[in-house]
């Protein structure tokens, strides 16, 4: 094999045939992959962002975009197209002014517990529409707040993003408008830090789950 | 924060006359939810409105629920009762001593919750309004799945290997156990054998002589020593022999009793 | 006459536009789309075919091709990089006792026939067993022995070598070796011997393999 020739200099070549790779893989799959996915199959010490964000450049005006969600990566058509590929959607039910409602509050207050969301909406929100938002893959369980009670916190996932085409949670619309009203926070706090929706790692004031919570919900993890 | 995008979050319950309340609970999700329509009716913006006509509106609508004898939820009780407490605060004065929340801070604070509540259903729209995958934006149709090829990597060391093969070879050899013949003199066997021998004969003689033909192989000489000693004893005992030994690991003499008995032998 | 020219040659905008559409109509569908599928999304008398054809050549050096099946199209991962869908998954399993002694036999009394093997077992070795061997790339086919049946004779390969940390067969050890290890017990014949096993080229009495033989046994060559 030739590769050790290839694996310290890239040459152009290199690069090429990683690019290949990586459309590959990228065109395969329905789920975006992330650069640890990909990299092992590339040559060792391959730039693999550098060689993503080469590749989205290059499919910047195509059919077919590279699109980032989260740290992962996907190929999806592209948004100007959208009118070509409507569906008609008979079997996607809309989500309830419920759900919907809750999904925004999760998104956009996460980490969030039940009863923060219904602080919000000024109502009991039943059991089924969290378990609803979390069957569709949007709303996942994140841990526990270190509060009396242990509240499980809820946040959104990468389907989340994927399915509503956000990059980041940075992405979510107005979130600077809402930021600056205020509007983010739990309280009414005129000058208190206004925090920013957080789908990262486990908060301080956030432990694990249970093990007892985890199970059942393997698909959204 | 204009309204003016998320008019069809309103449309649920149609604004009547302002006059008229439509009496019906069921058409909205909660306290605040009626609270946000109703702000709504005056019109103006969430920061303009007037919190005190918010609350007179919220109570009297209540109140023709209630004399209309309607099921009402405790959540809008309670929110009657807060407002009503609110609608005192901002009417009258407050005391120098009073460390409750003044009236302006709770209207700020309801003003607060309606305004993050209608901003979230706005949000919510948006959300809807972006390109949804699977709906205007599109993954791969056909994606190809990865084939997994289960490949059993066996394991077996060395020494597993020469073990095997050592058990085979030792099981391999043939194995002709022939179990040495012993002759074992019974002690019927040995006590007719030394009736025989003895006869009649009344003179001493050492046991050995009379077995020495039987002691010529070594294999025999125990058991043939031991089973004849052994059945000389019971013919002392019976009466039939006299056994003497005049020192110890001297030669054993033997001889015929003199007996009236009938004697044994062939 | 000037506007027949217009309409029969479309400008280079308008074919890069219906470029994008191909693609992103070919990326999201499910199933190969035919020529005439996919016109209604293009403009009035474009040649579809055309367009497809000048959209295979673009993809002509990528990780994934334009390809065509029957009269369909559809993106496929190239043919060269197929070996990157596939997942190679290896299970550690124990070598069973049959397969064990089968493999030492034939390691030692190499070149060996099936029933050269069964007699030293003293008992019927199944097939499986003989294939799991050369499957793990330890014992191949050597040749067909001159004898009446004219019965397969096996041996080890290089990879059993390896596999063993053997230099060379003459590493196995010997009787007094074996019972110096203390894996023979000391009642043994005094005429048993451990034979020099072969692994070298075919000897006398063995013939080569016939053709048919050889076919499906590639791995282990």
């Amino acid at each position: 094999m030739s590769d050790d020739f290839e694996s310290t200099a890239p040459s152009p070549d290199a690069a090429e045939r990683n690019l290949r790779i990586l459309e590959a893989l990228l065109f395969a799959s329905a789920e975006p992959l992330s650069a640890g996915e990909l990299a092992p199959h590339l040559g060792e010490g391959v730039d693999v962002e550098g060689l993503l964000a080469l590749l989205a450049e290059r499919y910047a005006g195509r059919g077919v975009h590279l699109v980032r969600r989260a740290d992962k990566w996907a190929f999806r058509t592209a948004e100007d197209l959208s009118f070509l590929l409507r569906r008609e959607t008979t079997d996607n039910k809309p989500l309830s002014r419920a759900a919907l409602e809750t999904l925004s509050i999760i998104a956009y207050h996460q980490p969030a517990t039940r009863s923060e969301v219904e602080e919000v909406r000024g109502v009991a929100t039943g059991k089924g529409t969290l378990d609803l938002l979390m069957e569709a893959g949007w709303v996942r369980m994140r841990g526990r707040r270190r509060t009396p009670g242990r509240p499980v916190t809820y946040g959104t996932t990468e389907a989340f993003l994927d399915h509503f085409g956000l990059e980041s949670l940075a992405d979510l619309p107005g979130l600077e408008e809402l930021k600056g009203a205020g509007l983010l926070s739990g309280r009414l706090p005129p000058n208190m830090q206004i925090p920013l929706p957080f789908d990262g790692p486990l908060r301080d004031d956030e432990d694990p789950l249970d093990p007892d919570d985890i199970e059942g919900q393997d698909e959204e993890q | 924060m204009t309204p003016d995008s998320s008019t069809e979050w309103f449309e649920a319950p149609p604004p009547p006359d302002d006059e008229v309340m439509y009496v019906d609970v069921d058409g909205y999700e909660g306290p605040l939810d009626l609270l946000l329509d109703l702000a709504r009716r005056q019109k103006v913006d969430l920061a303009q409105i007037s919190v005190l006509a918010l609350a007179e509106q919220y109570l009297s609508f209540i109140e023709t629920v209630r004399e209309k004898r309607i099921e009402i939820a405790a959540d809008y009780l309670v929110m009657a009762a807060w407002l009503a407490y609110l609608k005192s605060r901002l009417m009258v004065p407050q005391a120098a001593s009073d460390d409750e929340p003044t009236g302006e801070m709770m209207a700020a604070l309801l003003q607060f919750r309606l305004k993050r509540l209608e901003a979230m259903r706005r949000t919510a729209m948006q959300l809807m309004n972006r390109p949804l995958l699977g709906q205007r934006m599109f993954a791969r149709g056909a994606p190809e799945p990865i084939t997994i090829h289960r490949k059993a990597l066996w394991e077996a060391s060395l020494f597993d290997l020469l073990r095997a093969y050592a058990t085979q070879r030792e099981r391999g050899v043939p194995n002709d156990y022939t179990p040495r013949e012993r002759n074992v003199w019974s002690l019927q066997e040995a006590r007719e054998i030394l009736n025989r021998l003895i006869g009649d004969n009344m003179d001493w003689v050492p046991l050995d002589r009379y077995l020495a033909e039987y002691l010529a192989t070594p294999a025999q000489r125990a058991t043939a020593m031991a089973s004849t000693f052994a059945s000389s004893l019971e013919l002392v005992r019976q009466g039939q022999v006299e056994l003497r030994q005049s020192l110890a690991f001297g030669p054993l003499l033997v001889r015929r009793r003199k007996s009236d008995g009938p004697q044994t032998g062939t």
